[in-house]
């Protein structure tokens, strides 16, 4: 039960992501397994995203140690554990993850742009986007 | 006071996550296309709120503006195109997905279980690399934003590829859909009395306001939350409001397809283009202190602008804008690219395209 | 002084979201897409004021009263055009309002648009 | 606490919003709750920010504001006119059709 509580993010970006996957495999129309890889993908940035989580810390945007912002964060927290796991003062989450996903996201629409305008050309080849339809038409058509 | 913002965060965080759970799981139970573009497009807005209680202000802006605002339109452009008829549900076909689901899912549950608890600071993801990002900025770059920092200073040359990975989609997209309205489509049914006057008005009052706000979003990015890849998208909706309200005729003719995608050149440009003029000043590929020459640097007065407290490092700070600048250009006009692409490719071509 | 801005501020928070949750439960309980929208639109709008303004009483005069005076202008400017733009769409695409004078103006066409635009993937 | 007890009204408001827009039965009920899902992010953000103490993020929420408006209208459009690129009709179109 403890493991569920500490682990309580993970395991829900887990189901998350497992109903994306569902998503593309259990459907063959091609715009719904975009839509299915777009659930995926967002879930995985929300894993990047709570691993890269402080407990008690901020966004990792500077603030002055001697503004009010900082004395009223800093106010909420052992002053023990900000002097080890604070940054002059205050307790910031790991902006890494942040930025690896930040541009993840933008490649990622461009990507599904690219993904959807493939599935736009095989229904204009093939009249259809059901998998199945598509691999009977190319059965049908074997010198393609 | 403090107990309850640390509790809220946990409760917040514990009830988003089970409303976007909520969420997918609608999307993979709809037959219908329409709704499940329209909860992804909550979803992306849910999920850009749980990025603000995780403390990732940056990319809650990004997901907001690409998830729930670009990708939806594209989703629904492609859509239009392939006119799919309702979702075929065959619960045959559903069964091997959701045993294999299930299995992919234990397993990653027992390689989460290795992982560090939820928020541990002293974590190996939290405690060296990301900790040391955050202390020295303020040495080595000198903007409050370590996100910024780190994304266009310290792991500048992994952007650049990601710009030129985005300007290549649009190429992609462009090679595949092409560009603009091809030719005039027939006009939907107009009802008597049905006019949209209001939204006329709104979108002219709005479209202004947009780029104001796409600018700001662009020079405040080393300050607070914000930078290229976000402003570059919020200045593409304006262009995609326009088109969706006015037509796409009058937005290609305000906005040529050639100049847009000069533009997405151009933005790759210049990102490169800064780490070529610090290779020429004696440095590496997009080293930014040696930006200026060292006698252009030194004409520069200290304490010039900004708070002292901060060491102010010019060819830092110049290095990071125009970059920016360059993520801005390319991003915007790739994704104006992209939706002229989807919305200007008209729905007969498909039919005599066999 | 302080405590006063508080209550006030946090009150007027607490009224516009209680008026949003309100508008919520209109949404899910009214009967048709009119009363729907009529319900929402009304309620983001007011609460959005008094949930800002409590933020602007709790933050006394700084750039933040600014970008909030903005994030109310941009609420009051898209949510009503966006609820007009609905409900125009939907009466031309033909549903019919259940309650009201014009429930009986489309009566004769009724199974014309609006059955055909419910759902389903694109209409062939 | 009394924002606390705004950002847990305002997250009950969000889940009837979901309710709505899964429910449906039009997609004009689709549309409205995702319309008003948006407006209340946007009040959700700003509460959050003075909630946890860092205000500036207020510039999400005037991000929100401007895009949701923008899906709202080509969600309609897609619905309505089942076309991305057409323009919407002005006053002089309907008068045209009218005589």
């Amino acid at each position: 039960m403890n493991f569920v509580v500490t682990h309580f993010n993970y395991l829900a970006v887990i189901v998350l992501m497992m109903t994306g996957l569902y998503v593309l495999f259990a459907t063959g129309n091609l715009i719904k397994r975009m839509i299915g890889l777009a659930l995926f993908q967002t879930s995985t940035a929300l894993l990047y995203i709570s691993l890269g989580k402080v407990a008690g810390g901020t966004a990792a945007i500077k603030i002055y140690p001697d503004s009010p912002e900082a004395q009223a964060l800093a106010a909420q927290l052992d002053p023990a554990y900000v002097a080890q796991f604070g940054v002059s003062g205050v307790v910031y989450s790991n902006p890494l993850p942040h930025v690896l996903i930040l541009t993840a996201i933008v490649v990622g629409v461009a990507t599904l742009a690219v993904g959807l305008s493939i599935a736009v050309r095989i229904r204009e080849a093939y009249g259809t986007i059901e998998a199945d339809e598509i691999e009977a038409v190319r059965a049908r058509e074997p010198g393609e | 006071m403090n107990a309850i913002a640390l509790e809220a965060s946990f409760a917040l965080n514990v009830a988003l996550l089970l409303m976007l759970v909520a969420i997918a799981a609608a999307i993979a139970w709809t037959r219908s296309l329409v709704a499940a573009i329209l909860l992804m497009g909550v979803y992306s807005l849910a999920s850009a709120v749980w990025l603000v209680v995780m403390d990732a202000a940056d990319v809650a802006f990004t997901e907001a503006v690409v998830g729930a605002g670009v990708s939806t339109v594209v989703l629904l452009g492609a859509t239009l195109l392939v006119r799919p008829g309702p979702v075929r549900v065959d619960w045959r076909r559903a069964i091997a997905p959701a045993v294999l689901v299930v299995g992919v899912g234990a397993l990653l549950v027992l390689a989460v279980s290795g992982l560090a608890s939820f928020g541990d600071p002293s974590s190996p993801a939290n405690a060296h690399v990301g900790r040391s990002y955050l202390v020295e900025t303020p040495n080595d770059i000198g903007i409050p934003n370590v996100v910024t920092a780190v994304l266009a200073s310290y792991r500048g040359f992994d952007t650049l590829g990601e710009t030129v990975v985005v300007f290549a989609a649009g190429i992609g997209v462009a090679l595949m859909l092409g560009f603009g309205p091809r030719s005039s489509l027939p006009q939907p049914p107009v009802q008597p009395g049905e006019h949209h006057v209001v939204l006329r008005v709104t979108a002219r009052l709005l479209i202004p306001l947009i780029i104001l706000f796409a600018f700001y979003v662009l020079f405040h990015g080393d300050l607070g939350a914000g930078g290229g890849f976000q402003a570059g998208v919020i200045l593409a909706v304006a262009p995609i409001l326009h088109a969706l309200v006015f037509g796409l005729h009058a937005t290609t003719a305000a906005i040529p397809a050639g100049f847009v995608r000069g533009v997405a050149a151009l933005g790759v440009l210049v990102f490169a283009g800064v780490g070529v003029v610090c290779m020429a000043n004696g440095g590496g590929f997009l080293d930014y202190d040696r930006l200026f020459m060292p006698r252009v640097e030194a004409m520069i007065p200290p304490g010039l602008l900004g708070d002292p407290t901060y060491s102010h490092n010019w060819g830092q700070h110049f290095g990071i804008l125009l970059v920016e600048v360059g993520v801005l250009l390319t991003v915007s006009s790739t994704m104006v690219t992209i939706f002229c692409g989807f919305a200007g490719r008209a729905t007969h071509d498909v039919g005599s395209a066999r | 002084m302080a405590d006063a801005t508080h209550w006030i501020g946090g009150g007027l928070v607490v009224a516009g979201t209680l008026l949003t949750l309100l508008g919520g439960v209109g949404v899910v309980r009214f009967p048709d897409v009119y009363t729907r929208i009529h319900a929402a639109s009304l309620t983001d709008t007011g609460g959005a004021t008094l949930v800002l303004i409590g933020l602007g009483i709790l933050s006394g005069f700084t750039l933040e009263t600014l970008k909030l005076a903005f994030v109310w202008a941009f609420v009051m400017l898209t949510t009503p055009a966006a609820a007009n733009a609905l409900a125009n769409a939907a009466f031309s695409a033909g549903h019919k309002p259940r309650i009201g004078a014009f429930q009986i103006m489309k009566g004769e066409s009724s199974e014309g648009a609006g059955p055909a635009q419910r759902d389903g993937g694109v209409a062939p | 606490m009394l924002l606390a007890a705004g950002v847990a009204g305002l997250v009950v408001a969000m889940g009837l919003m979901i309710w709505r827009a899964i429910a449906g039965p039009s997609p004009y009920d689709r549309m409205l709750a995702g319309n008003s899902f948006g407006t209340k992010t946007v009040l959700l953000i700003a509460v959050i920010g003075y909630l946890f103490g860092r205000p500036a993020f207020l510039d999400i929420a005037i991000a929100y504001a401007l895009i949701n408006f923008v899906t709202t209208i080509a969600l309609m459009k897609f619905v309505r006119y089942r076309t991305l690129a057409q323009p919407l009709c002005s006053p002089q179109d309907t008068e045209a059709k009218d005589g």
